[in-house]
């Protein structure tokens, strides 16, 4: 099968549904320019026209505000944030209006609509252009939040997102758009609360999500390398959580490390380490980890970026901590080839 | 719509909003409750120039608004007791009315946060090439969101069917214009210089209002783009609740007095043919009855309806 | 000494602060008018002035921004909601701006902003006005969030908070405000983090909130009754929230039920569980448990907030679960006097 | 400030902004950089006839202002090189510019956010009694968002020291105004229907731009409200990086090029008097590369210098 970029995946995803019903459209400011959202809406204003792809003013509330009321009239809408940061100006028509929407009005009027938001992450994002808002997300009852890893996944989650009959916020992190896995041509869709269980493995449960899934995939290698073999969980979606997967890992590993890009305290991390607390106290052999920021902003200074951020060794150190196993015995290395603040060597900024 | 059915449906409303007062104090009605008394004339003379499928969204203070529209009475007042048989089961509330069936798309308790909505609506029916409008009513004090400018500015933009319709009645809550607005500020001029074509009427006159409207709508059909009116009114009772305030001191009792005159329906209650005026009011008092009655007697929500509403 | 109300104490605390400082302005929709945020306002303007004391236009975010720019130059800016959900349009300011401000120029430029928000319940309030949402807010590194309940506490914390050189949210339940304790005259203030231990028991640790705590009070009272001690641990703060205290408890009683007034995914109390979990593992006997709502918005209908709120009943009942007595066995009951969607005999709605 | 020294300031923001670009592609300041080559003499023209006590807040295109204002440049070269010697010790990039010292309050990475703090930075000198004022500069995107209607809304009401400055370059990123805003609209009329005092100048005129503000700032201190100008000028660059991007087909080379045409330092680049040119050349090249080593050779902030900060 061809491999594509995640990136690529977003934009298949969305021509794939605007095909399939004209009722999809996508908006946002830059969408149709020639950069297209880092390519993810490259193309769509030439085949589907400037009525249902188009740009818009610096308006994120009221921009969110159209969108719903296209959507409680039988529209797709498809938004598009190249930060997810820019979108608190939209929090009032989000949390009042999105979430609520069908329920206030008993259940007659749903609001179909999919809101992408780009998470930012290294060379000088900082404070207001990297911030990792999940669990402000899930915590908000009437929305789903997706977060997904792959380019597989990107494809068959946002194809859901579209046609899902509820409000999405699907949260794309900046470094997973050059990532290329095996994504099929067909249209094909992933239900949104299903967890991915990436690796197997019976002493250890790592749950992670979005970019820092690629980080513990590299941890488990390591851990692989010194006879420890772990569950590796990829959320694919913090609401609806895949509790269920996580509570049948645990029964089985009885060790825990919650893996979350945002800061750590009221964190998603902490909201699965909570129910595996309540739920899987039997099962639990050792105190749960966390493996997530400091509750903090984010600095700029490539200076302090490499500490701030959390990648495999911190996951794998987390991981031997755990398990008792002295560092001195494992000799492992995660040797990185590029500056500590780029998805890869060919990103030279400046955003 | 001739003379005396708009009058009709004013006075419709404003008995049933007079019903709600005289019975908030039962204790049944056991929400913020915002009554429209006063002002009803602009809600006939706008919706009286719509039809079903031309759609309308309101704010916290929506009665007039959606039984101008032609939502249903029954369920209304069923949902201002907190009932089933409500326009939204129960779950919203005298400020959460919908009934689609007649176009009155929703109305909800943030001020400003409608208007937005109305314009996607409108987008909606543009690229679904619908020959129809959208209206959304709000206050002069929404005007202070920035949302508000936010979508005037996108309707022009796309030049959307949308109908704006300011309800001046100068307060917002218990703050007098005067210390939210700049001096002199005259909002439709102001929008104007957004770039949207703008009148101003008295809102207490429905024939006024409805001759404008019929403009309006004319014009955004017509092409011409989205369109906004500010119409001047005034509230009578609290801003939230069945009594009256003008003792606590936010405004003058004068001011009140002055504007009664000024009631939209004084034609109404001046008419000579008195047995006419009877007739109605006997009529729609009968139905108001009616429906406080099928409203008291309905059931609450389950904890079943509940769940199947957060998990359809 | 002399009892006032919890709306009492807000105004005093205020009139003290202004008195204390000229630096101190309180603003906000209503803020002069004749109910004075209910009652909280009372006599500011006459006493202080318009410059110092003013209403606003209903502009949440712009009124949010001056606030910052006010606190930037020296000022202490009080400002009020009468309902939280309304600040919803507020917070790129809160979230972008003054929870970054200082951090994000290098230390060098507080923001002394007090941001007084108020939590709506019953009466049909429903979805859009009586939404929780501490952990929300509690989750931005850079802000500090009080959530008081008593009187005495409302007025000793809200001091502190506006002489507090940091952004502060604070959080006040509206069936609060009638309730009184004994306050005294002076100016005294009550430092942010620290929690208050209400009552003392080796048998289970209940940790509550704001309006919850009086709840939680009853439910120990029964507990009692049938020879259940607890410590109830009132919060205070969320952010920082003061993990010692539940610690310390918990290590004494080896079980622990967190009381929360939000939904309950990604609260403050699962925030609570999961450090429990972390830290005090070892101690843990049983279990943690969640008290809190449902993830759904708030219904308005009378007829469905009795089964949605929580109360002293529920805690109890999570109580003896926990430690395992039999229901048949105690016997106890909290009759309701009063409707259960008002906080007293005196409200007579509409807000 | 006669003609001369207006242009000096033009030149040497135009030759920091210039080495920026040059070195961008060393990969040492690694972070979003909006260079306002091209937009210098809005920035100078302003901020010539503020005191160092008036104050100034602005966007993620900060550069020229903070220069133009007095700003330390050495502290801004760190800043973008992520030093802890930079003006917010390595924590806010070039987005993030700060220097108390001579007013410049800040500038922020979100559209259209410094806009309310600027008011209320007025608030403050209104209250403190102070006369001085506040200005903010922000682009013409920075119009779209509603928090600049209800930061000048609130500005008028409470007539607030405090002046608005939109540089007018015609793009939002790679947006032109035909998609953001209605056809025709003029930015300084519509605000002027708010309700505040308003002109609108060649943004690439340093004397117009200087004489319209000495104006407005007299007009504030004498009490007359707030006051907005609207600059007309043109980013030469990309978006956001060192680069040129007129081929990518966002906008025409012969828009580009008519706009180089109007260059604000072309007085300077024309100037018959060589000699004096160079000497400032030099003066200036000599002062930046100075700055670009002490930028290069600064320390990284360290994790206890970032703790600090978190901790204070
Ligand atoms: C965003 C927001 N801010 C404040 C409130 C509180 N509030 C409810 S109604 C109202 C008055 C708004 O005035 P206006 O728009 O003129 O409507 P009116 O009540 O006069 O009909 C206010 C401020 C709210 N519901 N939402
Ligand atoms: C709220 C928000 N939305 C979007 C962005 C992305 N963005 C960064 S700069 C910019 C352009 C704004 O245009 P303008 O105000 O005209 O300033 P210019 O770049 O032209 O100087 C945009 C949209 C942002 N930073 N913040
Ligand atoms: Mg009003
Ligand atoms: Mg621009």
């Amino acid at each position: 099968m061809r491999k594509i970029t995640f990136a690529e995946a977003i934009n298949e995803a969305i021509l794939t549904a605007m095909r399939e019903s004209k009722d999809v459209i996508t908006y946002g400011l830059g969408v149709p320019d020639p950069k297209g959202v880092f390519g993810t809406t490259l193309g769509l204003q030439d085949e589907f026209g400037e009525a249902r792809v188009f740009d818009t003013p610096t308006s994120e509330n009221a921009m969110t505000g159209v969108g719903i009321g296209a959507a409680i009239n039988g529209l797709r809408p498809i938004m598009v944030h190249q930060r997810v940061d820019f979108f608190l100006l939209a929090l009032d028509q989000l949390i009042n209006n999105a979430a609520k929407w069908n329920f206030m009005f008993g259940g007659v009027c749903r609001v179909p609509i999919t809101i992408r938001l780009i998470v930012g992450h290294g060379w000088g994002q900082g404070p207001t252009h990297s911030q990792n808002l999940q669990s402000l997300f899930s915590q908000i009852p009437g929305l789903k939040v997706v977060i997904p890893t792959s380019a597989y996944d990107a494809k068959g989650l946002l194809l859901e997102s579209i046609f899902d009959d509820d409000p999405v916020i699907f949260l794309e992190h900046r470094w997973l758009y050059g990532l290329k896995s095996n994504v099929p041509k067909s249209s094909y869709r992933i239900p949104i609360g299903k967890a991915n269980l990436v690796n197997e493995g019976s002493d250890l449960t790592i749950v992670a999500l979005s970019y820092m899934t690629i980080e513990a995939i590299q941890a488990i290698k390591e851990l692989e390398k010194i006879g420890v073999n772990c569950d590796l969980i990829d959320l694919r979606s913090t609401s609806p959580l895949d509790f269920e997967l996580i509570r049948k890992s645990v029964k089985k590993t009885g060790k825990l490390i919650a893996v979350d890009s945002s800061s750590k305290s009221f964190s998603v991390a902490s909201e699965i380490i909570a129910d595996c607390a309540i739920e899987s106290y039997n099962y639990l052999q050792k105190p749960p980890r966390r493996v997530a920021l400091e509750d903090a902003p984010a600095p700029t200074s490539f200076g302090l970026t490499n500490s701030y951020y959390n990648g495999a060794l911190e996951i794998y150190n987390e991981a031997i901590g755990l398990l008792g196993i002295k560092e001195e015995n494992t000799g492992s290395k995660f040797i990185k080839e590029k500056p500590h603040d780029v998805p890869g060597e060919w990103f030279k900024g400046p955003f | 719509m001739n003379l005396s059915e708009l009058q009709a449906s004013m006075l419709r409303i404003r008995l049933v909003e007079e019903s709600i007062a005289n019975k908030y104090s039962e204790q049944k009605m056991r929400c913020p409750t915002h009554l429209s008394i006063g002002q009803e004339a602009i809600a006939v003379g706008v919706c009286s120039n719509l039809t079903n499928e031309d759609q309308v969204l309101s704010s916290h203070r929506a009665h007039a608004h959606y039984l101008a529209k032609g939502g249903c009475l029954n369920s209304m007042l069923a949902e201002i007791y907190g009932k089933v048989t409500g326009c939204s089961k129960g779950m919203g509330g005298s400020m959460h009315l919908i009934d689609k069936s007649v176009g009155f798309m929703g109305s909800t308790a943030i001020v400003g946060n409608t208007i937005p909505v109305a314009v996607g609506s409108a987008l909606a029916m543009k690229i679904q090439e619908k020959k129809l409008i959208s209206c959304v009513f709000f206050g002069d004090g929404a005007t202070e969101e920035g949302v508000f400018y936010e979508s005037i500015n996108f309707a022009i933009i796309h030049n959307l069917p949308v109908l704006f319709i300011c309800e001046n009645n100068l307060y917002s809550v218990y703050s007098g214009l005067e210390v939210r607005q700049p001096k002199g500020r005259k909002i439709f001029e102001m929008v104007r210089a957004f770039g949207i074509e703008s009148s101003h009427g008295d809102g207490n006159n429905v024939q006024q209002v409805s001759d404008y409207v019929e403009l309006a709508r004319d014009k955004i059909l017509s092409g011409n783009g989205p369109q906004f009116l500010e119409f001047d009114t005034y509230r009578w009772r609290e801003h939230c609740g069945p009594n009256y305030d003008n003792d606590i001191g936010y405004r003058e009792e004068e001011e009140f007095l002055e504007w009664k005159k000024k009631d939209p329906l004084k034609d109404i209650f001046e008419n000579k043919d008195l047995d006419l005026v009877k007739v109605l009011f006997n009529k729609f008092n009968a139905e108001i009855q009616q429906a406080h009655h099928f409203a008291d007697n309905s059931e609450f929500p389950s904890d079943k309806d509940f769940q199947q509403i957060i998990n359809s």
